[in-house]
């Protein structure tokens, strides 16, 4: 490893554990922090610990398995939680795929998208209903009478699009979607070759 | 980096068949653009060989064929400039860390964050998992939204501001007075319109916000 | 909202700036410790910012892309490095300069930037959409109706910027590029060719 500079050892561990991902075993942060020992490592790390005790710091330092990492204290987790409880929701993989499928072949009902997702839908379809981004357009005129649904117009606010024709083409999106398989680049090249100037 | 104002064409010609030449070992963006310049420096040349025609004194006002090019080069490289701040930009702000992000979807009540680019890609890996799926049919839109936009601001341009009701004159089908809503959905959304409502019990009222005013209220004087 | 019991302010500040995803706008701050005004928030960030400019500790706290965020302190890369065993993946040239286009001219069309960048832009365009550096903002009325572009919030983030106008505008650039005198040439030559003969 390449001689790095001079740091404060205590400000060097404060950064590596806040970016680290999973716990950090004692070995490792000696391996990254070269030149001290195990024990000198160790009683960096009891420093530290002992100056997260302060009242005015708001995350310590604990050993759990495999390692050390910094957790917020716990008698904070009230604030936490609140900060949590308002905290940008996500949309998971499932729920955005069904959201996907649903704006572009609406009207559609459950079972069509069951089988192109290859999966069933019915805890994604009442997220996706909860969040107000697709709604029932009524009923299929075949045996069951199967509900139809399509996207909401909070779904076209959300997203900006004053109407669903503003929503990017397949063919747009096969432009733009990354890992779009080698052959459909050719094609497009191709085309944008063959435009008029 | 050639003098546009001399241009040594029978270099140009050299480099141009020589990169052609080199094509593939070369970085195709960058070849495109040599290739672009070559091209537009040698049409510029056999435009400047042509005797111009001898009509007098309207030559001054004639434009010098250099002159596009010069600023076309020339906002391009302010691009390029442009892109070597954000490098800048870039190198500084690699420096930095920030905590790794939770992996897991939250289940949070609070406002939904999805990017468009994240349904892109939910959408473009279903295509590729799912390839019988039949192509998109969408629905063409038959009353323009763009143009209720525009006959909404040219309104409000002349009178603002109106109360809420009024902006629905005339929009006699239910699909006009929808396109007629999404449009103003729309004009709200990029601050071209306000709507105020000062109490619950009165209307919304929605006016104009001029593009030169500054921070005032937007009311026309 | 109920009540929290009493702890320190700047622990609480620090806990929440932890756990916080994205920068944490003042607001926000403000709406979770709740009983302190926007001034007293302000305040405690200024606090916070001058306890970590002691050099035992390893991060800092930064303004970007509209809100507060805790980062590691740049001089301590080379360890945050050598703990991830990589370097951040930097923007190819062309991908820059199709950013800067759509930065300063958004919004914008593809066939717009590739007038200006003279080459094609697919690939780019791809690759920037795909790191959310970009963003589609509708379309422009006009035939074709082509996608209008313009950047993201993690444009702001990557960059670190407040907002977009810390961007530093053309002229400021021009000025400060190490040829910048090109231009006067130019321009001079331009006024050289006119003159009678």
């Amino acid at each position: 490893m390449d001689a790095l500079p001079d740091s404060n050892p205590l400000a060097i561990l404060e950064a590596l554990l806040f970016v680290s991902e999973a716990p950090m075993p004692l070995e490792r942060i000696e391996e990254v922090l070269e030149g001290h020992s195990k024990a000198e490592v160790a009683r960096l790390l009891a420093d530290w610990q002992e100056r997260c005790r302060q009242e005015d710091r708001g995350v310590c330092l604990v050993e759990v398995a495999g390692g050390y990492r910094l957790v917020t204290k716990p008698e904070l987790a009230p604030w936490v939680q609140r900060l949590r409880g308002s905290k940008p929701a996500r949309l998971s993989k499932a729920a955005l795929e069904t959201l996907a499928i649903i704006a572009y072949k609406q009207p559609i009902t459950k079972p069509e998208v069951e089988t192109i997702r290859g999966v069933m839908i019915d805890g994604v379809l009442k997220t996706l209903v909860e969040r107000d981004l697709i709604r029932v357009l009524g009923r299929k005129p075949e045996v069951g009478r199967p509900m139809l649904y399509g996207t909401s117009r909070a779904f076209l606010e959300y997203f900006g699009f004053k109407d669903l024709s503003e929503l990017p083409t397949l063919k747009e999106i096969e432009a733009l979607a990354p890992n779009g398989s080698r052959k459909e680049a050719a094609d497009e090249a191709v085309d944008e070759a063959r435009k008029p100037e | 980096e050639i003098d546009i104002y001399d241009i040594p064409i029978a270099k140009i010609t050299e480099e141009y068949l020589d990169c052609l030449s080199r094509m593939q070992e070369l970085d195709l963006e960058v070849a495109g653009e040599f290739l672009l310049l070559a091209a537009t420096l040698i049409h510029i040349k056999s435009k400047m060989l042509i005797p111009a025609e001898e009509t007098d004194g309207e030559q001054a006002d004639e434009e010098d064929p250099r002159k596009e090019l010069v600023e076309r080069l020339l906002e391009y490289k302010r691009f390029k400039d442009a892109a070597m701040t954000l490098e800048g930009f870039e190198s500084r702000q690699q420096l930095v860390y920030s905590r790794p992000t939770d992996p897991s979807p939250s289940t949070a009540e609070g406002p939904l964050e999805v990017s468009l680019s994240e349904l892109f890609r939910a959408f473009a890996a279903i295509m590729q998992r799912a390839a019988e799926v039949s192509p998109l049919e969408i629905t063409p839109e038959a009353i323009s939204v763009g143009e209720r936009m525009v006959a909404l601001l040219d309104r409000l341009t002349l009178e603002s501001p109106l109360p809420f009701s009024a902006l629905f004159d005339g929009a006699g089908t239910r699909t006009l007075l929808i396109a007629t809503f999404l449009a103003l959905l729309e004009l709200l959304r990029r601050g071209l319109v306000r709507a105020r409502q000062s109490n619950p019990e009165e209307g919304i009222t929605v006016y104009r916000v001029m593009e030169a005013s500054e921070g005032g209220d937007g009311r026309p004087a």
